[in-house]
Formats: C-alpha cells, structure tokens, sequence
C-alpha cells in the first residue's frame, strides 16, 4: 500500500467529515415527527428516490435553476460543483483502471499523480490525462469567477453580495486553495516526470525549466492535502454545510414533508442547505429600493445558525415571497421567517464553535398562558341567511370605491348576497399571524368562521388579497373561498353580468398575497383582458413587484415605504398605462400615493364597464332602484 | 417734498416707516421714548421660524435709518399733539413743539405683565420666568435657576395673558406657539439632557414654516406636548415648581414637577400706545390695539385724518408683517400727502 | 418664595370692611359644631372691641346647604335673603356679617345676580311682599366676621396675652391657613387679598406672631361639598380631598391649622380622625394630629380666653400640643367639666356665663 | 366652585351642573341615577331640618350611628347636649337671640310661605312622589322617615364606578 | 368599609414622577416615529376595534408616554393589528408597531406579564 505522510491531513478531514455529515443525518431523521419519518421511508425507496437522484444532478451540480436566471453566476456555481464530482468519480476511475489494485484507499485516488506519476503517454492514457486536465481547468475557470465576484461582484450580474463571517472566510480561502494547489502539485510531478497533459504537463515542463520540479512538488501536494483537510473540518460551521444538506434536503421535499407552524428538523435542514449565495439579496426590494440591506433572508438563515438576535432580522420584511421565488435551493423562506416571528426572542444561547457543531434543535420560548380572550368584547356572531357572502375587509373599508364597485356588481348580478362587515366588521386575522401572534388571531378567526357559519352561505368572496389567504389557508370552512377577480370570472362566465369594453391601456400588478402568495394570476388578467387592453409588464405574474405598503413589515418607516412604491410604480407604469389595476386594496392605496397614473382595483374597472339592464323582479325581494345602484 | 412726518415709536415698524419715508424725500422726526431704538427687537435673541440672530433684523433696520433725513428724538415721549386744518402741533416730553403734516403712530406692544396671572406665581415662586428673561438667558449664553444650578425638566406654559378673560385679554396673541417651539428647540440643544413639556390649549402654528418647527421639535428634540391649561402652579419644599392641569386628551388630571417653568406672556397694546390714544383721541378696540378704519384695505388708517397706524399698535404681528404693515403705511402717507399740497 | 410678589398681589385685592354697626347672622353648622367660636367673638366684639353687633332672633338659615344641594331652587333661597335683608331693614342696620362662608358666597351671588339681572330682583321683592308682606333694602356693606377680625387684628394684637410662638425655642409657630372656598374663588375681588393668596388669615397670623406656610395644596378645598358629605355613600370623596391636603402640608410640619369658614375645621378635624382609624396615618409630629382651630378660637386664645369655654373640647383632634407649645396655663383636668356654677366660673373667669 | 375662579371663558360649570340637577328633578329624572337618587335622603335631613327648625342643621340626636366619623367626642357631646351649650354659652332652644336658640313660630310660617309661593315645596313634593315610584319600581319599602329600606339603600350604596 | 361604611377614593390623577416610563423608553427607542404623534385622534375613529368598544389608540399612546402601564396592558390586548391606523395617521408614526412594541415590553418585564 503506497502511502505518504502528506495524506494525513486530507484522510483526518475527510473521515471526520463523513461521519460527521451520516451522524448529522441520523440524528435529524430521529428527530422527525412520526408521519414524516413515514413518508421519508415511502419517498426514498417509492418514486420520489427517482425525482431526487435526478434533481441532485440538475440542481445540486448542474445548478440549473441558477443557470436560467444568471448564466455566468450558474456557471460559477456549476464548475465548482460539477466539477469537483467530475474530478473525483474520474479520479477513483483512474486509480482503478492504472491504480495496482482495484480497491484503493481515498487518498490514493485524490493523490494518485503522486504515488503514480507515470502510467504511460499513449493512446488511452494520454486521453484520460487530457480529461483530466479538462476538468482541473473547468474547475478553475469557474474559481476565477468566484474569486473577482468576491471582490468586485458585478462581473456575475450581483448587485450585493453576502458579507461573511471570520469562519465562512478561512473555510473560503482554504476552498479556493484546493485546486491551485493541485495544479501545481500534478505540474511538478509532471514536470519532474514528463507526463500530464495539456494543462498540467505544459505547466509542468515550463517550470521545471527553471525550478527544480520534483522538490518543489512535494510541498503542494502537502499544500493541497490541508487546504481539503481544512476544508472538510470547518464545513459543518460554514455555509459549504449546505453541499450534504442540500441532498438530505431534496429528498425530504420531494417526500412530501412541509415546513409546518413550529421549528422542527425540515426547517432546521432548510436553514442548513442555505448556502448564502445571495441571489434573495438581489430579489429583494428592501436591498435595491430602500437601501436596506441587512434583514435579507441569506442573512436570517445565518442569524438562526449563529442564534443572534433574529426578531430584528425576522420583523423587518414585506414578506412578499419574492425571495422565495428565486431561492436556487428552494428552501420555503417566509414560513422560516414566520416561524422566528411566531416564537419572538428564542431563548438559548450556544456561542462556542464547538457547540456549533451539534447545535440542540431551535426552542421556541412557550407563549406565556394568556390569561383572559383579549376579544371577549365581541358581540354574539350571527349572520342573515345567504348564499354569496361579500366580506370588504378593514383595508377596503378605507378605499371606499372597491366596496361601492363590489356592491355595485354584486347588485347587477342579482345573486342573493350579504354584505358581511358592511358595518365595519372584525378583522380577518392574517396582521396578527404576521406578528407572530397566532393566538389571538384564532380569537378573530372563531368568530368569523362562526358568523360565515351562521350565514349557511356556499361561497364566501373578499376584495383583499391578505384576508383571501387566511380565510382559504387557516380557516377550515366548508364554503368555497373566491378573490372578487375570481368571482367575478365566474359571472362573466355565466353571464350574468355585462360590460363594455373600454378602451383603456391598463397594466395589471399582481399583488404578493394574490399571486406569489396564493397562486391567483390568471382570472384577474382574464377578467382586464375581458373588459380593457391588458398590456404586458416586465415584472410578471411570479416576478411581480411588491408595493411596500405590506402590513407584515412592521419596522420600515414610511419614507423607505415610499421609496420601494415609488421605484415599483416607476417600473409598473414604464409604457404609460392609462390605468394601473390591480387587486388589493392596500396597494391600491400605497400607490395612488406616489403616482399621477390612475391607480384602480379590478372592481372599478369592471362597475365602469358594466351595463345595467333593468333588474328582473326577484320573488320577495323589491327591486333597488336603478339610481341607487349607479351613484357609485 | 419738503413735507414733514412725525413717527411715534422707534420700534420695528416705526424703523421701517422712517428709513422708506427719507428714501422718498420726506424729512421725518422719529421720536423713541428709550434710549435707543430697536424696541422689543433688542429683548429676543434669536427669531423664530429660521432662529437666526435678531441683530441681523436690526442692522438692516439701522441701514435704512442711518442717513440725516431723519431727526431721531430718543429718551423723549408725546405730551399732547392736536390737529389744526393742514398740520399737527405736537409737545413733546422735553417741552419742544413740531409742526408735522402728518403722524404715524409705531408704538408697538408690550409683553403682558405675567404677575397678572397670579396663579402661574411669577415674581412670587423663584424659577417662573417669561418667554422674555429666556430670551435674555440665551443672550448671557447661560441656562439656570437662581441657586444657579441647571434645570433638569423645563416646563412652558402657552396662552399666558391671551385667550382669558380673566385678564380681559380675549385675542390669541398669534405668536406665543410658534415662539414656545422655538424656545422647547433652544433650551434642548443647550441643554441636551433636559426635558422639555409644552402645556397648550391650542397649537397654533399657522405661519411660514411654523408647522415644519413644530414637527422638528418632536421628531429631533424630542419635545413633549400636553394638551391641557395648567390651571396653578406652587413651589414644594425642595423649592422645585408643582403644576396642577388636566391632560385632557388622557382625560385625567395630571400633576407634574418641574425645575424651571417658562411663560409665554402674550401682546397687549403699548403703555405709550394707551397714552397717545388717550392724547389724541384716537379709536382702540375692544382688544385695546388701536382700531383700524377698515380691517380689508385700511388697516393703516385711524379715525383721525393724517394720522397714520404701523405695525404692532393694531394687532399682534410678527417681524415680517410689521415690516409690510409699515412699508403699506409709508404708501398712505405719500398717498395723503400727495393729495393734501 | 418671593413675599415681594405676594404683597404687591395682596395691594390689588383691598376690600372695604365697615367700621361699626354689624347686623350678625349666625351659622348653622357653625352653631351646632362650634358654639363657643360664636359666643368668643361676641365677647371680643362687644367687649374687647366695643362694637354694636346686633342679633335678630327672628333671623333664620340663608338656605345655602339645601340650595347647594340642589333640594331647594334658587328663587325660594334668594326670596328666603331678601327676607334676611328685610329683617336687616327694620332692625335699623346696613352692615351686614354673616358668620358663614356659605352664606357669605351665597349673599356675594345673589347680589351680583341682581347686580347684572335686575328683573329678577324685582320678581323677588314681588314675591317676598306676596308671601311674608315685608320690603327689604340691600345691605351698604358685606362682610364676613373673619373680614371684620382681620380688620382689627392690631387691636385685638394690642390685647394679646400670649404669642403665637413657641415657647421652648422662640420661633414663631407654623401655621396652614385653609380659606373656605366660597369666601374667594367665586368672586376673587370680594375677599381680602383675592382667590390666589386670601390674605384674610395671614394678616392675623402674621400680627399675632405666627409664620404661614404657602403648600401645593393650600387651595385644595377641605371636601365638604355638600352632597359630597351628608349622604354616606359618597363621603369617600370628601375625605379624600382632605387627605390630598394632609399629603401635601405633611413635609413643611405645620404646627397647627387655622381655618375661616364653619364646615372646614370640622372636616379637616375629623377626616384626620378618620384616616388614622383607617390607615393608621397622623399628619402631626411626633405620632399626634395638626391641631385645628377656627379664627375666633386662634383670636380667643391669643386674648388668653379659657381654651375649654372655647369649645376646644369639641375638637376630635387634641388641641393640647398647641396649647402647651404657646405655654397657655390651662387646667388638663377640665377638658370635659361642664360645672357652670358661679363659684366655678370665678375660679376660671369664665365669659360665657 | 374652583372652576369659576379659572375659566378663560367665564363661565362656571359649577353653576352648570346644579342647573341641570334642578331640571332632572323637576322632570323626575333624577331617580334614574345613583347619585340622584340621593336626594330624597338630602331631602328627608337636611331639607326637613329647613322648614321645622329654621336651621340647615340640627344635628340634636344625630348619633354616630348615621355618622361614625364624627368620632367619640361627638357622642360625648350627643350624651351631654344640653349642658355642652350651655357651657358654650349657647341659648338652647331658649327665645331671643343666641346660639340654637328656637325659631319663633311666626318666623317658620313666613319661611314656609316663602316655600310655598316660590316653588320649594313644589321641588320637595316632587323628590317625594318620583321617590315613591321609584321605590315600587325597585320593590323596595318606602314610607316616611329614615329607617325604611330605600332611604336606607340609598343612602348607602356606592357603586364604584364614579371613580374608575 | 368597617365602620364608617365607605372607603377613601383614589385620586384619579397621574403622578408623572412617580410612573415608571420603562415601556416608553423602550419603545422611543425602536420606533422614533412616535414621537412624531400629535394626537389628533385620526388613528382611533378609523379603528375597528374602537367600532365595537371605549377602545382608543389615541389614548394608549398618551398613556405609554405617562407610564400608566396598568392600564395600557390591559388595553393593548383589544388591538386586532389590522393596521388601518398606519393609514390614516398624518404624521406617518408607525402605530402598528408601537403596540407591537407595546406587546413585546410587556411580555418581556416580568412583573407585567401580559
């Protein structure tokens, strides 16, 4: 067995790494609950094992996801990964087919120029070196990239990107270290022997003109042996944690396992596979609009590591999910986010590096047992009998013209409806969760789910967006749940309303709760296709801008709400639109805030458009007269 | 025009009146019962709402006056004056008699005698001073009580000696807001650590720039206001100042010590202004200014022919309305003039 | 504390008090809490001071605790004066002196009333001819009994036998003044030296040797309030008001309260009373009550008047720390001896006999 | 009557407030409130001593049992009042001046007169009658005097919520 | 009530010295804009919790800023967040998060737990 001091370093690494990363897993599969563990069984060994093995190689080396928004930053991120996998599958190749034995120690594969420095020029052997050195070169091509992103990162596209800490740094240098060294170390071997190939037999034979080749090789395969000795050791406390996690991760998502409401072992694995690339630092409007640059979900997921104070992080975010859009890794930030405001100040401290290792799963301080409802001064709930129920919303009730619009086509339609909360009614509950504060929000929620309860109505429409999500997501109702552009679809659909087209130029903004948050961007674009000329904007659909206004963030002033509503309606009205739609009270109101540009909900357009014929008597009912109904 | 004006009052406005009245050629006797002019002006240190140095307003006024067209008479006050057909003989104090074809009557305002409101205790508690002596503590450069320690928790109280009838001062003095704003800023910047509470029935900030003071005085000095008229004030044994006012806006009555308490004594007509208006039969109001003919397009003109009103005298102003108040009377006198040859 | 301002505010506030002739009204509350207030200042009128103070049995009560209990309306209260008035009338005098502060407020209100409502006096003058035949003039002068102590105080002062001062050290005793909130506050031109600083007790202080103490609260009132006290259930409010005051006075140690209307020493009296009983709280040094006195009883002690024919007995709150601090030879024994016998009163040179 | 002394606007709310007390008991609204309630108690004391004694008060036999703050001294006085103001040089009940002297009969009859002609008796009537309605409403025992239930209950109750 | 058959009242005013203004602080600290408030009242006829009780945001703030903490835990509790307050407010304070804030001083001061 060839073995040489230098390799120490490397096989200490290594193996603490490997045990490191199977304990690591072992302990978080024990930690899952009973039906993930279950449904993790069914998914590594049913079809999702398929789904993750080919998303591995897609995502985790080929980075794909990367690749189709930022090529050269996808590039970057390929060659090194890719390339490292390449480099060793074809090493341990190589040291099978030239090695002496087939078995071979790891090291003996990694090192294998040393211990083997010559194993012929011919044919076959001079095409695997040319491999070889193919990939070294890839691998380095991409190093060079990364290198200068670090320093100046507009060459990959990067606005910003992440600031490291004194660890992340040295597991960085020693990374880059690793295969300059190697290049080196394989050139003076070549040099000193004549082989190698293209890259590293040039290189070689050019500096064994001057330098003497063979001594000077030895160093850097020590060299190269701690930069991956090192590199192995501090990975677990670095961000290169994500490489293992990453796998752990794809498999527990395409089993089916969700983040939930509390802290568990998916979402510390989601915080592990983060790899603070810094792409969600770009996504983010607080970062380009309002200059604020230290609240990004890159910087949470280190904080929830480092266990820093997180509530200053967590509380200041829109919450507008476009971080999660674009997330290369696909870890689920805003229920992250949610869970560190759920739980306020975590109390527990682990400073020490060593600690960092086996960190003890995030304890979430116990809501202090409230006493007394903090509502109990809510009337008795109840509710006159209908089918339709419209709920407007504590926003729409200070955008008046969406809940006279609403009523106004609600009236047209001439479905049996009731106006829930014409009287101002209680809050829907989603700005308490989003502090965090789950409990009183199930208060609000009993008593609305008793009052729709009550109504015995099957479909329950809203105008806004945020009270949309909870009522569909926490409420358990057996009512259909519609947005007022959904519903309104359906009425064109049916018929039973009818409008003129209006020659208007209008460009749709998708609001967060709407489209990113609950998947909604087709009906409101059918419904302005229907009645006006939709135009296209570039910040579509998924990639739409948020508004600022968002009630989830809690710290912004409203000078930086201004400057993000000021750069998103510059954006949205590029083309001069006659009118800029959109589907979400608030944003209706953080907008015609800072924009001459008419600013109006998808109702208004729709109560404008709309042709009134004489109501048909309804039995029992007495007709409204038609006067009522247009003073809109 | 070889035509004479009398000016009483040496104030800001009769400053302004004389230098515009000799730029035009008319030979004026201004006549200044202290012994320099400048009136009020030389009592505030800083003006509100930019708090640039009074002085400068004053250097400019003494430009325009500082030429031989103009007779200043100071340490010298109206004895009598009464109107013939075409000219006025007026005695002043040092038995000296002038022939004027016409008057302007400048003599100002004084600040309300803040004794008179004897449940504020100022002249009988040892720390309760006026907007006037704070102006004069941040001339001398120093903030302090009398055993000259420095004050921790100012307090300034608005609407001393206006809007109460009990004083029988009806008016709201206009600029005691805007002036207590200014000051909350002055004596937190002197004083960094101190605390500083604003006791108001009404903000009244309706001038230039006056609401952006008063959003500046929060949001960087941190100023307080309360919403209450404190109703008495009275001195513990630690001689620190105890004020009795309701918070009306929390709706309860709220009892608050301080170190130093500030009064924002409001305008009333001059003493000299009573006097002449006493002399010469000229009309007052029901808030004793001197009534003016019209309040829309004669408000310099008195119930006597050739008899002329400018700045404070009328009503409370600040510095820039004074200056126009009086430029607007050097017009009707020219006007008068004119039209009397 | 600057006395200058003080004085230059009490110069603003003089009142005119008449010389002789008084037609005095008694007080209720007055009678039935401090006779011996009433009967001492007769004797310092009549015989210290020789003046004519003339009593009309047929006199009785201004109304003023009903009518500020809102039980009797304000025409039967003003028709119920102007029978006073007419009572005054036919007794010959014009100087009026009711004993009460209510009273005095009430007379001060209805004459400003009539003063800006004429008709209305004229309905009273028609209505007191219907029900009672008489007529009635208003009274040339108004003042209160204490107006008339202060107006005298140098020569009652001349008289005095012992000085407010403490004996053992010299210095003068420290003394709370309380004035009854009717006296000033509704018409501060009508009390001596104004609503701010009532100069009405001070000036006696001050002339027989006391030294006043201006607290926070000096102006708080005393709690009375009517309604506030005679129905039990609201009287929480009424000692309250005490207890801010006590709260207040508490750190200048006050030796003792002098007070000029008929209900504030009863209350200041028994409220401390009262919250000793129920928070075991005394105001006074040394574990005792700040003692309290009405003017006359201060006037009497001062002249050296027997404390007990006084009425100090009456008090809930012990009087004997002031007593023996001024050095009063009084007999401790007595307090509750209520012998009237000759050869008892020669021993004593009692007066009221 | 402090808030006279200090209105910037002259007013005084004190005298504002006994005005709408008079209304609410010409119009029998007071019976609706506590406080109001209270003053048939005010009534049947202070305004029975007025047109039988002469005096506002007459505190004769007025125990500590309806006022125990007035403490011990007062029950030694209620225990010797006679010989008390005799002491005090007092004319109890005596004619002629003095102090608790008797109110001549023909002086009570002119006060009641004066009662009657200017609508004080009206107002007493009136405390009476919504008084009684009141008490029935409340089924409580009313009948004249201080002892029954209702003069009682109201005389008593503090429902603590005047000074939340 | 023993014997006498009432109690002393409590006085109803706030003594400003002797209030412990620790949640106020704290709460100028993280949030600045709430100096910026002139309690004009805009923020409380909007509330929806002020449609159904005595409720008022304008009063809470008042009474953070005197330090009577009794009562503002008591009322901080009726909040919903529902955030129409932001809207409406002329001075732009970000009341929401002052009872936010609010909430979280008070869970932390152990004697206030909420």
């Amino acid at each position: 067995m060839q073995f040489d001091p230098f390799v120490i370093p490397f096989n200490i690494g290594l193996y603490f790494i490997l045990i490191y990363v199977v304990t690591r897993s072992v302990i978080w599969f024990h930690d899952l609950s009973k039906p993930d563990k279950l449904r993790l069984q069914r998914g590594f060994f049913g079809l999702a094992f398929g789904l993750s093995l080919k998303e591995i190689f897609m995502e985790s080396l080929i980075h794909r996801k990367i690749l189709k928004t930022n090529l050269r930053l996808g590039y970057m991120h390929m060659s090194l990964a890719f390339g490292w996998f390449l480099l060793i599958l074809f090493g341990t190749i190589e040291a099978d087919i030239f090695g002496a034995k087939h078995l071979n120690a790891p090291y003996k594969a990694i090192f294998f120029r040393f211990f083997n420095p010559d194993h012929g020029r011919m044919g076959f052997e001079a095409a695997y070196g040319f491999l070889m050195d193919l990939i070294l070169a890839f691998i380095l091509s991409g190093l060079v990239l990364a290198v200068t992103k670090r320093f100046y990162s507009k060459v990959v596209g990067m606005k910003k990107t992440t600031r490291l800490k004194i660890t992340d740094k040295i597991a960085l240098t020693s990374l880059w270290l690793i295969f300059p060294s190697r290049l080196l170390a394989e050139s003076f071997t070549s040099g000193a022997y004549g082989t190698g190939s293209f890259l590293t037999g040039s290189l070689g034979s050019w500096l064994a003109t001057f330098l003497p080749a063979q001594q000077m090789a030895y160093p850097f395969w020590w060299l190269y042996s701690i930069s991956l000795g090192t590199f192995f050791i501090l990975l677990p406390i670095t961000r290169y944690m994500h490489i293992p996690t990453e796998l752990f991760l794809i498999f527990m998502r395409n089993s089916g396992i969700k983040t939930g409401d509390q802290a568990g072992t998916y979402s510390e694995v989601q915080t592990y596979s983060c790899s603070s690339c810094g792409i969600c630092i770009d996504a983010c409007q607080l970062n380009f609009s309002a200059g604020i640059t230290n609240i990004q979900s890159a910087y949470l997921m280190k904080a929830i590591r480092n266990n820093d104070d997180v509530s200053g992080i967590a509380d200041n975010c829109l919450m507008c999910g476009r971080c999660d859009q674009n997330c290369p890794v696909g870890i689920e930030l805003s229920p992250l986010r949610m869970i560190q405001r759920r739980g306020g100040e975590a109390v527990y401290d682990i400073r020490n590096i060593y600690k960092g290792y086996f960190r003890s799963r995030q304890t979430i301080v116990s809501e202090k047992a409230i006493g007394s409802l903090n509502y109990n001064f809510l009337p008795e709930p109840d509710q006159k009998k209908a089918d339709i129920l419209y709920f407007a919303g504590c926003m729409t009730h200070l955008t008046p013209t969406i809940k006279n619009s609403m009523i106004k086509i609600l009236d047209a339609s001439g479905v049996k409806y009731n106006f829930m909360d014409e009287q101002g009614g209680v809050c829907c509950g989603r700005p308490l969760m989003l502090a965090g504060l789950d409990k009183e929000a199930r208060e609000l929620i009993n008593f609305n789910s008793q009052m729709i309860w009550k109504s015995g109505a099957h479909t329950f429409v809203t105008s806004c967006p945020i009270c949309y999500k909870v009522f569909k997501e926490s409420y358990y109702l057996d009512v259909e749940v519609l947005h007022h552009t959904q519903f309104i679809k359906r009425l064109i659909d049916e018929g039973s309303v009818k409008m003129n087209f209006l020659h208007k130029k209008v460009v749709y903004h998708s609001p967060c709760e709407l489209g990113r948050g609950s998947g909604i961007f087709d009906e409101p674009k059918d419904v302005l296709n229907h009645v006006s000329r939709l135009e296209k904007c570039n910040f579509e659909d998924e990639n739409s801008l948020c508004c600022g206004g968002s009630l989830a963030n809690m710290k912004i002033s409203s000078q930086n709400k201004k400057k993000i509503a000021f750069d998103a309606v510059n954006e949205l009205t590029k083309n001069t639109p006659d009118i800029l739609a959109t589907a979400c009270p608030l944003c209706k109101k953080t907008f015609s805030a800072v924009t001459e540009t008419r600013v109006a909900d998808i109702s208004e357009i729709v109560a404008e458009a709309l042709i009134i014929k004489p109501l048909k008597k309804i039995s029992g009912s007495n007709i409204t007269s038609i006067k009522e109904l247009a003073n809109i | 025009m070889g035509k004479h004006v009398v000016v009483i009052g040496g104030g800001v406005a009769g400053l302004e009146v004389a230098g515009q009245l000799s730029k035009v050629g008319i030979q004026v006797s201004l006549i200044e019962k202290d012994s320099k002019t400048g009136g009020n002006l030389n009592k505030w240190y800083k003006l509100f709402p930019d708090r640039r140095k009074s002085s400068e307003v004053k250097e400019y006024l003494n430009g325009i006056t500082a030429n031989d067209g103009i007779n200043l008479m100071t340490n010298t006050s109206i004895e009598m004056f009464n109107r013939h057909r075409d000219h006025f003989s007026i005695i002043t104090s040092g038995g000296r008699e002038l022939i004027a074809d016409a008057i302007i009557v400048a003599t100002g305002f004084d600040l309300f005698k803040s004794a008179r409101k004897e449940e504020y205790g100022y002249g009988i508690y040892d720390n309760v001073i006026t907007s006037a002596d704070l102006e004069e503590m941040f001339s001398r450069g120093e903030i302090s009580l009398i055993n000259n320690t420095i004050p921790e928790k100012i307090g300034i109280i608005h609407c001393v000696g206006s809007r109460d009838e009990k004083v029988g001062n009806f008016y709201c003095s206009k600029l005691c807001c805007v002036t207590a704003v200014k000051q909350a800023i002055e004596i937190r910047e002197f004083l960094p650590e101190s605390k500083v509470f604003c006791f108001y029935m009404d903000m009244r900030m309706g001038g230039v720039f006056y609401e952006e003071l008063y959003r500046e005085a929060q949001e960087q000095w941190g100023v307080s206001f309360i919403r209450g008229k404190v109703s008495e004030v009275s001195e513990t044994i630690d001689n620190q100042l105890l004020i009795k006012v309701e918070d009306t806006l929390a709706g309860r009555p709220l009892k608050m010590k301080f170190d130093l308490l500030v009064l924002m004594a409001g305008m009333e007509m001059s003493e000299g202004g009573r006097k002449i208006a006493g002399i010469g039969g000229l009309r007052t109001g029901e808030n004793r200014f001197f009534a003016a003919n019209d309040n829309h397009f004669g408000s310099n003109i008195s119930n006597i022919e050739g008899v002329f009103y400018a700045g404070t005298c009328t009503a409370p102003m600040n510095i820039t309305e004074t200056i126009s108040h009086a430029r607007a009377a050097v017009i009707e006198v020219i006007d008068y003039l004119k039209d009397s040859n | 504390m600057i006395l200058a301002g003080k004085k230059a505010v009490w110069k603003d506030y003089q009142k005119e008090i008449a010389e002789d002739k008084y037609y005095y009204v008694r007080s209720c509350v007055r009678q039935n809490f401090f006779p011996g207030s009433e009967t001492a200042f007769l004797k310092i009128m009549r015989e210290e001071l020789d003046k004519d103070v003339y009593e009309n049995p047929c006199h009785t009560s201004c109304t003023g605790i009903c009518y500020h209990s809102d039980i009797v309306p304000v025409e039967t209260t003003m028709t119920v004066v102007a029978r006073q008035f007419a009572l005054m009338t036919e007794a010959g005098y014009e100087n009026l002196m009711p004993s009460c502060i209510t009273s005095f407020g009430l007379y001060t209100e209805i004459l400003d009333t009539w003063h800006h409502f004429p008709e209305i006096e004229e309905k009273v003058r028609r209505q007191l001819k219907k029900a009672t035949g008489r007529e009635f003039k208003k009274p040339k002068n108004l003042a209160h009994a204490s107006d008339v102590i202060f107006k005298f105080r140098k020569e009652i002062g001349a008289k005095a036998k012992y000085k407010l001062i403490n004996k053992e050290t010299g210095k003068p005793l420290k003394v709370v003044d309380h004035i009854g909130c009717h006296y000033a506050k509704m018409f501060p031109s009508k009390g001596v030296g104004g609503a701010e600083y009532p100069y009405v007790l001070t000036g006696m202080i001050e002339e027989w040797g006391g030294q006043i103490i201006d607290y926070p609260e000096r102006r708080h009132c005393c709690g009375f309030g009517f309604r506030q006290y005679l129905v039990q259930a609201n009287r929480g409010f009424s000692v309250a008001c005490s207890k801010e005051k006590f709260e207040s006075m508490r750190p200048f140690k006050p030796d003792m309260i002098i007070t000029n209307c008929p209900g504030c020493p009863m209350f200041l009296d028994r409220w401390q009373y009262v919250i000793n009983e129920m928070e075991g709280k005394r105001y006074g040094q040394n574990g005792e009550g700040i003692p309290v006195f009405t003017y006359e009883e201060v006037a009497g002690l001062v002249l050296g008047y027997d404390p007990w024919e006084l009425g100090l007995q009456m008090h809930q709150t012990d009087c004997e720390p002031v007593l023996n601090k001024i050095g009063i030879d009084y007999s401790p024994e007595d307090k509750y001896n209520l012998d009237i016998s000759p050869s008892y009163s020669k021993k004593h040179n009692l007066i009221n006999v | 009557m402090s808030c006279k002394t200090r209105c910037p606007r002259g007013n005084a709310p004190g005298l504002i407030i006994m005005a709408l007390r008079s209304l609410s008991q010409d119009l029998g609204y007071f019976t609706e409130s506590e406080k109001g309630r209270q003053q048939l108690a005010l009534k049947r004391t202070v305004g029975h001593w007025m047109i039988t004694y002469g005096y506002c008060l007459y505190l004769e036999g007025v125990g500590t049992s309806m006022h125990p703050e007035q403490g011990p001294v007062w029950d030694w006085i209620q225990d010797n009042w006679r010989d008390v103001f005799k002491k005090m040089g007092a004319n109890y009940q005596g004619d002629g001046p003095g102090i608790l002297r008797r109110i001549p009969e023909e002086a009570m009859d002119e006060i009641r007169e004066i009662f009657k002609v200017t609508g004080g008796m009206k107002r007493f009537e009136n405390i009476e009658k919504f008084s009684k309605k009141k008490a029935k409403e409340l089924n409580m025992k009313l009948d004249d005097g201080i002892e029954n239930e209702y003069f009682q209950h109201i005389y008593k109750t503090n429902n603590g919520s005047h000074t939340r | 009530m023993d014997k006498f058959g009432f109690t002393i009242s409590e006085g109803r005013q706030i003594d400003y010295e002797s209030n412990d203004r620790r949640i106020a602080e704290y709460i100028f600290d993280r949030e600045p804009s709430f100096r910026l408030c002139i309690e004009c009242g805009g923020c409380s006829a909007t509330c929806t919790t002020g449609n159904f009780t005595d409720f008022s945001l304008r009063e809470l703030n008042i009474l953070i800023k005197r330090g009577e903490n009794e009562q503002v835990r008591e009322k901080l509790k009726k909040c919903m967040l529902c955030g129409k307050c932001n809207l409406v407010c002329p001075r732009g304070v970000n009341t929401r998060n002052i009872v936010v804030l609010a909430k979280k001083a008070f869970q932390k001061s152990d004697e206030y737990a909420i």
